[in-house]
């Protein structure tokens, strides 16, 4: 016990000699500091797509900072890690509310993070830009403070479904990955693709992200006309790589997840002609989409993941809104958070407009097809069609 | 060693107690945002615990500490009140651990499953989800909320009582994979118990959970937080009065020498059942909490790794040990919550001021060395450090005297 | 209910769950080396298995990038990934055990187990703050080797990869030059000696310490063997791919009875056929009511039944308390 | 050859040898007797290196021992039949011998051990490939013996090698016990049945919670009258 | 008829432990001697539930013990001792022979909670019987020593403190003076006596210690090699040929015969 006194002695005295002596970063010049958080999850399994969230809103600051500078303003990026556990992004919200420089949050992945601490920025109507959750919970909740730049699973499967009507698929087998994102399109999908008279032979969930053999053996034995994949690519190349493998000769279909240059490097010839929906425009249809993926290149030397350009986006979005509250001389998060119900934004994902929820009000929604298994050369992907579809109207 | 000895005597102790307390309020109050001063006020409250004073003394600066100064400090940064209220909830979590693992002994690696058990009881019938099984009528008022912690207990129990049924005839390593499997089972069913009838809506969780009234106008952290204390107070006197008792004498005999145990009349099922209910139902009462408290609950709190990270609160504090397992998930909630983020921040902050460092200017930092992606690295090499230089973990269990004060002054009411 | 589907299907469910049982049986090995030695669940292993994976990539992608990977015979590239992927895993294994095992040895049997998980997590982000510095990336593709895709047709519906077979080849040899190695050489029967009685192996003249690190090194290139088919085989890792697998293969063991090497095999197996029947045949059986979803929650109840029945696995031995 | 000088061993904070002190010359058998818990395991496990003696002197031909751990003392010479006999119950009776040859290499001098050994246990010879969980007591109690022999050790210990065995058997393993001595290996006997062990050794030592109280030669041990009724039931 | 067994076989796999063995007690001490490996132990396990016999009846009291769990049979009054002593060593004295009263606490989990009066009457009561027990066998002075840290001889008496806990109607005693000095063996065997004097208790003790096995037992049962060879009061065992030759062996009974 006296030990342990004695380093808890030792430790105490060096913590407050610390906090005596080091002095936290205070605001230095000019009008202040705004800071723009980020959370997503940085570490554990998906932090690849956190990642991805983070780098697109770094690229935004970088680029996009010089107005609010010019004005005296200092623009910084705070990243924060919720290693996708809702416990941990409440306990960051709470310490990103109480930073009152931080003007804005950009995040989150999960939907199951991004609800619970969004209930804690609407204490402070801090503005949350989600480039992520389509969760339709997200913004049916009416948070003054919630908006998403992003497409919602009930859009988005309504995309997928339509467009296989459409490509006279009579038979199709559902595959998701039992995420809320994932999940939750591929009900919707499954969901309109009956109603519009499609024969859905199969609807199944699975965690699997390596072998895919015995899920394929039945889809095989019942040879569905297309099947539609609802997740994202990393389970979902390795997915359509061994069904080719195996021998299925039907056509794939999946959400904007599947929209990654990594999806032709790890599946090749695979996912030739594949079929994906996004509300992000390939490069070499929209020239700000290309022009994004090469400074995103330049700048971090790889590709982006799905979602950097959504967060690109929203952060523009956030910065115009700064910009328009620190019209005032003082920026405050009220402010900011209605400010960006205001703005009108053409981004990288195209026209960004809200509605009184914060979901987009029109958005358009982009249905392609892989061109070529060179992953370099992701950005040919060819548009085959376009649907400009509306937030599904409230339902009672 | 000197110092150690004159902090020993409660002259020097007491007074250097409360300067301790007012200087850590004093600097969460003048620097809000300093890890460093919040980390100091969890030391004072450290110091208070172990210096030596009278009992009553240190019961009445711990409830200063506690009741008075935190939620004060939580009204300068809700983010310190946040992190105390996690760490009741894991403290919790660790102390219903520490009867399964620390006492008697059972290597419970699926833990967070009782935890979910608690979290879904209430997250249905406290939300409108509850509408979609039974039709209508839901979600409950929010003061069902009370009634329901006993629901989450009772459940709770009753599945550890389920699990243990079949199982604890297994040794060791056996108990320890079949309670991992029950604690995956638990958590794919959460998964997908959408279909064929909706009671967990999957991995898209259930929102919004209704939350308890909150009496006297408090604001809602404030409220939670002297909730979960509350409930953090009577798990700890329970664990205690267990652990003081013929039943914690029996798990900790069970610990030492199973068979030994049983030929002295320790009947080992029913003990081991019991600790397996008793561990649960505090996991299942904080999972109700944590429900309300985070208004959406999903399958994603409930994995594999939280088990193993309350686990590690146990054995970092000291198996057996209550104090042990309070400061054990203190340190780790700490640890992961508060010093890693502050860290990063910090760094952080040092590279948008453009500090050089050995020439080397931190705003070139590769973003791939971006320090809030590593926490848990450091957070493992933690974990081995403290296994190999400090394995008894920082509060062992030791045995205790106080039985003794109790029992004499019985000795002499009962023989006058 | 489509009878003839069902039927149709079950040898191919058969050949996917025996493939997936062989990868496990593999991996298993590891830790079914280190327990029945030390009765110590290693947690670490499943980082050291996708460790070996990693090596194997990088080496695959080097010998791409210096166009020399079409020009070898895919035998021969294999092989050597293989050896490189060992003995990496090897090393690392062994480090693992002197940094952080050897000083726990006596102490309580949970201690090691949180250090392991320590570890195991520091494993993780090592690797990945190495890979995202190095390659900048996330997750790595191994690159396809043609011939190793083909696919050999038995009957017109049922049919399996060359890579496959590499994997049931490559895993029935590793388990028999273990079972060769353990049961017909000094070196094993030391282990053997070790793994009953360390202080009577003492008292032999065995150097308890260096068997033990010698476990580990074959534990070690077990998992790293393991993790380059797992690459070759499923094509895609990260650095938390080996978690769930390694979770898998540690069940496997267990089933087996764990410290048995051919229990570890017979596990994997059974663990493979499950999970292969429950993915393949859960949906149809229920007219989709519960799906592929639920092949853990199938697989997990199934072990929970074995050790009930049988408390020390398929083929462990049920050792008497001796009072 | 072998010598214990005031050596102190405790286990955790009891102390089991109080200083114990004792020689073995070469050649000899030297019986060490006591009771249950005396603390006679406890010298061998000390002198085998299992045990680290907190202090005194423990030499080996002058050589200091305490520290050197067991697998090193027994390239030394010493080897040790420990007590419950130890052997590898899941492991062959060959294997089981071949294990007590570890430490040696040179492979054709082994097989001749093998053989020697085989000759002097026939009864190990009939059970070769058997798994030697299986075997009798008896049989375990050579083959305890037969692979401490397989290390050619010019110090021998054996802790209680009647211990359950049959009359008979007990009368075979003390017999092999002096054949043993015979071709020249030193051995020092810890034995609870008195009377037998003073019968094959020279010389004794009695040992009582943890300290030497009694030594001479086997006769004056046996005549003892203090020895005859402790240890003789008298 | 206290205790009695009939016809107990143990096997172990192919090795007969314990072969048709009888063994009857009214009352009193009765020692079981016999070389090690002779299958005493054993013989102990079948009586305290931890073996099930492989053919054989144990009865307590009319009552049958065959079949019924280590727990159970201590809570019918049949209590033991460990040849290697299995002392829960991380607690204390007081504490281990609390637990020994385990069977014998009528206490549930409410009035645990609740620290009522009745649980402060009965937790009470129970801490004074313990140490009233454990001044009796000499340990009042460490009362709060852990186990662990006991000496040898002491660890013997707690463990005996903490047998009689249970209120034991027979009290199965491995080798209780192992270790001990003479004298201190001589005085446990005083304080054996004291027991069955006091409660009527029956002592059943395996022991190696002739001296003692001779002054203080009424009845000798000599095993060996699983069987029972002899029986009777100790001069008759001790003048007994099979004896001698089976557990003194040959030589022993050549110089035990002036």
């Amino acid at each position: 016990m006296t030990r342990t006194l004695r380093i808890v002695s030792i430790l105490l005295l060096a913590a407050a000699v610390a906090v005596v002596t080091v002095p936290m970063a205070g605001d230095a010049h000019g009008k202040g500091t705004i800071k723009v958080a980020t959370q997503s999850p940085l570490s554990g399994g998906q932090a690849a797509l956190g990642e991805g969230i983070k780098l697109g809103a770094q690229l935004a600051i970088d680029k996009l900072k010089g107005p609010l500078e010019k004005a005296g303003w200092k623009v910084e990026l705070v990243p924060f890690d919720d290693q996708a556990k809702p416990d941990v992004g409440v306990a960051n919200a709470k310490n990103i509310i109480a930073d009152k420089d931080i003007m804005v949050v950009i995040g989150h992945l999960n939907s199951g993070v991004a609800i619970p601490s969004s209930e804690v920025y609407k204490e402070q109507t801090l503005a949350m830009i989600s480039p992520a959750n389509t969760n339709p919970t997200v913004t049916d909740r009416k948070l003054p403070n919630v908006s998403r730049v992003c497409g919602r699973d009930d859009v988005q499967g309504v995309v997928g479904s339509e467009f296989a009507k459409g490509q006279n698929a009579k038979s199709v087998y559902v595959i998701h990955d039992k995420t809320a994102y994932g999940q939750g399109i591929a009900d919707f999908f499954k969901a309109d693709a009956e109603k519009k008279g499609l024969k859905v032979i199969g609807f199944e969930g699975t965690e699997e992200k390596s072998n895919f053999d015995p899920i394929l053996t039945p889809i095989k034995a019942k040879n569905p006309d297309l099947i539609y994949f609802g997740g994202i690519y990393d389970q979902g190349a390795p997915f359509f790589k061994q069904a080719r493998e195996k021998g299925l000769k039907s056509k794939f279909m999946g959400p904007d997840g599947m929209d990654s240059s990594d999806l032709t490097k790890i599946a090749g010839k695979a996912v030739v002609g594949m079929y994906y929906t996004s509300a992000a425009g390939p490069a070499s249809a929209l020239p700000k989409a290309k022009s994004f993926v090469d400074e995103f290149k330049k700048k971090f030397s790889k590709n982006p993941e799905p979602y950097a350009a959504e967060a690109y986006d929203a952060t523009a979005i956030a910065l115009k809104a700064v910009e328009a509250a620190a019209k005032s001389g003082k920026v405050t998060r009220e402010d900011v958070s209605a400010q960006i119900r205001k703005v009108k934004h053409s981004g990288i994902t195209g026209d960004i407009e809200f509605d009184g929820k914060g979901d987009r009000k029109k958005a358009l929604y982009f249905v392609l097809q892989v061109a070529n298994e060179d992953p370099t050369k992701w950005g040919d992907n060819k548009i085959v069609k376009q649907l400009t579809i509306a937030p599904p109207a409230e339902k009672k | 060693m000197r110092g150690a000895r004159v902090i020993r005597r409660p002259l020097v102790a007491i007074p250097l107690s409360v300067l301790l307390l007012i200087v850590s309020g004093a600097a969460v109050a003048s620097f809000p945002r300093s890890v460093l001063a919040f980390l100091l006020f969890q030391g004072a409250i450290l110091f208070i615990y172990l210096a030596a004073m009278p009992g009553y003394l240190r019961a009445a600066l711990l409830a200063v500490a506690l009741l008075v100064m935190m939620p004060i400090i939580g009204a300068y940064n809700v983010y310190y009140l946040e992190i105390a209220t996690q760490v009741g909830i894991f403290a919790a979590l660790a102390l219903g651990l520490n009867i399964v693992v620390g006492l008697a002994g059972l290597l419970d690696l699926g833990y967070v499953a009782f935890f979910a058990v608690g979290a879904y009881s209430w997250a249905i019938f406290g939300s409108p989800h509850a509408n979609q099984i039974f039709g209508g009528g839901f979600p409950l008022a929010p003061g069902w909320f009370y009634l329901f912690i006993f629901v989450g207990l009772a459940v709770a129990a009753l599945a550890g009582v389920l699990l243990g049924l079949p199982v604890l005839r297994l040794h060791g390593d056996y108990l320890a994979i079949v309670t991992l499997g029950f604690g995956e089972v638990i958590r794919v069913l959460a998964n997908n118990l959408d279909k064929p009838i909706n009671f967990t809506n999957g991995p898209k969780g259930i929102t919004p959970i209704n939350r308890p009234p909150v009496p006297f106008g408090l604001p809602y952290a404030e409220y939670s937080y002297f909730l979960v204390l509350l409930i953090v107070l009577v798990v700890i006197v329970v664990n205690r009065r267990l652990e003081d008792s013929h039943i914690g004498r029996a798990w900790e005999a069970i610990r030492e020498d199973q068979v030994a145990a049983q030929a002295m009349g320790v009947p080992l099922v029913r003990a081991k059942l019991l600790a397996f209910a008793c561990g649960a139902s505090f996991a299942g009462v904080m999972g109700v909490v944590f429900a309300a408290k985070q208004v959406f609950i999903n399958p994603e709190s409930f994995t594999f790794l939280e088990s193993i990270g309350v686990l590690a609160m146990v054995i970092l504090g000291g198996m057996g040990s209550i104090p042990g397992a309070v400061l054990g998930a203190t340190i780790v909630t700490v640890l992961n919550l508060q010093v890693l983020k502050g860290l990063s921040l910090w760094l952080n902050e040092l590279k948008n001021a453009g500090v050089v460092i050995l020439g080397y200017p931190l705003a070139d930092l590769p973003t791939q060395l971006e320090p809030a992606k590593y926490e848990r690295m450091i957070f493992g090499v933690i974990l081995v450090v403290m296994m190999i230089f400090r394995p008894q973990g920082f509060l062992p269990a030791r045995r205790r005297q106080r039985e003794i004060e109790v029992t004499a002054e019985e000795h002499k009411t009962v023989t006058v | 209910m489509d009878v003839e589907l069902l039927i149709g299907i079950l040898p191919q469910v058969v050949i996917d769950g025996l493939i997936l049982g062989f990868m496990y049986a593999l991996i298993a090995l590891g830790y079914t080396m280190v327990y029945g030695v030390l009765e110590f669940i290693n947690f670490a292993h499943s980082e050291v298995f996708i460790f070996g994976a990693f090596v194997g990539v990088e080496i695959m992608l080097g010998l791409k990038s210096a166009g020399v990977l079409e020009r070898f015979p895919w035998i021969l590239v294999l092989v050597v990934v293989l050896l490189a992927g060992m003995l990496a895993s090897a090393l690392l294994a062994f480090t693992i055990e002197r940094v952080a095992y050897r000083p726990l040895r006596h102490a309580p049997r949970l201690i090691p187990l949180i250090s392991a998980i320590g570890v195991s997590f520091f494993l993780q982000d090592v690797i990945r703050l190495t890979e995202s510095i190095w390659r900048n990336a996330f997750n790595l593709v191994y690159p396809t080797i043609e011939s190793l895709n083909v696919r050999l047709e038995i009957t017109e519906t049922i049919d399996v990869s060359i890579k496959s077979l590499v994997v049931i080849v490559a895993a029935l040899l590793m388990l028999w030059a273990l079972h060769a190695l353990v049961n017909r050489t000094k070196v094993g029967t030391a282990i053997r000696a070790v793994a009953e009685d360390q202080a009577a192996a003492s008292l032999m003249g065995i150097n308890v310490n260096r068997i033990i690190s010698l476990t580990f090194v074959i534990g070690g290139a077990m998992g790293g063997a393991a993790g380059v088919l797992f690459g070759v085989q499923y094509g895609l890792i990260n650095p938390y791919t080996g978690f769930i697998p390694g979770l898998k293969a540690f069940t496997a063991a267990v089933l087996g009875g764990i410290g048995n090497i051919p229990g570890a095999m017979l596990g994997g197996l059974v663990l493979g056929l499950l999970e292969a029947f429950a993915a393949s045949y859960l949906s149809l059986l229920t007219g989709g009511a519960f799906g592929a979803e639920y092949k853990d929650i199938f697989a997990f109840s199934i072990l929970i039944l074995i050790l009930i029945f049988r408390p020390k696995g398929l083929l462990g031995e049920v050792v008497r308390e001796r009072a | 050859m072998l010598r214990l000088d005031d050596v102190h061993v405790a286990y955790g904070e009891i102390p089991a040898l109080k200083g114990v002190a004792l020689e073995v010359r070469e050649g000899e058998i030297v019986a060490l007797l006591g009771n249950n818990g005396a603390g006679k395991t406890t010298t061998l496990r000390t002198i085998s290196g299992l045990l680290v003696p907190m202090r005194g002197a423990l030499t080996l031909d002058n050589q200091p021992l305490a520290g050197v751990p067991p697998h090193e003392i027994v390239r030394r010479g010493i080897a040790h039949v420990p007590e419950g006999r130890r052997i590898f119950n899941r492991l062959t009776v060959r294997e089981n011998l071949t294990m007590g040859a570890y430490t040696r290499s040179d492979t054709v001098v082994i097989a001749g051990d093998l053989e020697r050994v085989l000759t002097l246990f026939p009864r190990l010879q009939e059970r070769i490939t058997q798994v030697a969980g299986t075997l009798s007591g008896g049989e375990q109690q050579m083959l305890a013996i037969g692979r401490a022999l397989m290390a050619r050790p010019r110090l021998l210990l054996l802790d209680e090698p009647s211990m359950g065995l049959a009359p008979v058997l007990v009368e075979q393993i003390f017999e092999t016990v002096r054949d043993i001595n015979r071709q020249g290996t030193t051995i020092l006997l810890v034995e609870q049945n008195a009377a037998m062990a003073l019968a094959v050794a020279q010389r004794g030592y009695v040992i009582e919670t943890g300290a030497i109280v009694l030594s001479g030669t086997a006769a004056e041990l046996a005549d003892n009258p203090e020895v005859r009724r402790a240890y003789l039931g008298e | 008829m206290l205790f009695a067994a009939k016809g107990i076989t143990k096997r172990f796999g192919g090795l007969t432990a314990v072969k048709d063995v009888d063994f009857t007690l009214e009352g009193g001490i009765a020692a079981i001697i016999g070389p090690n490996g002779a299958g005493k132990t054993t013989l102990f396990n079948v009586f305290t539930g931890l073996y099930t016999p492989d053919g054989g009846e144990v009865k307590l009291d009319e009552h049958s013990l065959i079949g019924l769990r280590p727990d159970e049979i201590t809570a019918l009054g049949v209590c033991r001792t460990f040849q290697n002593i299995r002392l829960f060593k991380a607690m204390t004295a007081i504490e281990n022979v609390l637990v020994g009263m385990h069977a014998r606490v009528e206490l549930g989990l409410w009035d645990v909670l609740a620290r009522g009066p009745r649980f402060r009457a009965v937790e009470g009561e129970a801490w004074r019987t313990a140490r009233t027990l454990l001044e009796r066998v000499g340990l009042g002075r460490q009362l709060h020593t852990e186990a662990r840290h006991l000496p040898y001889g002491d660890q013997r008496r707690l463990e005996l403190a903490r047998a009689l806990a249970s209120k034991p109607r027979l009290l199965l005693l491995d080798e209780p003076t192992a270790g001990m000095t003479g004298s201190e063996a001589r005085q446990l065997m005083g304080l054996l006596r004291g027991f069955v004097a006091d409660s009527g208790l029956g002592i059943v003790l395996i022991e190696h210690n002739m001296r003692v096995v001779m002054e203080v037992s009424d009845r000798v049962t000599v095993l060996d090699h699983g069987e029972k060879i002899a029986e009777g009061t100790p001069r008759e065992v001790q003048t007994n040929a099979r004896v001698i030759e089976a557990y003194l062996g040959r030589r022993g009974a050549h110089s035990a015969a002036p």
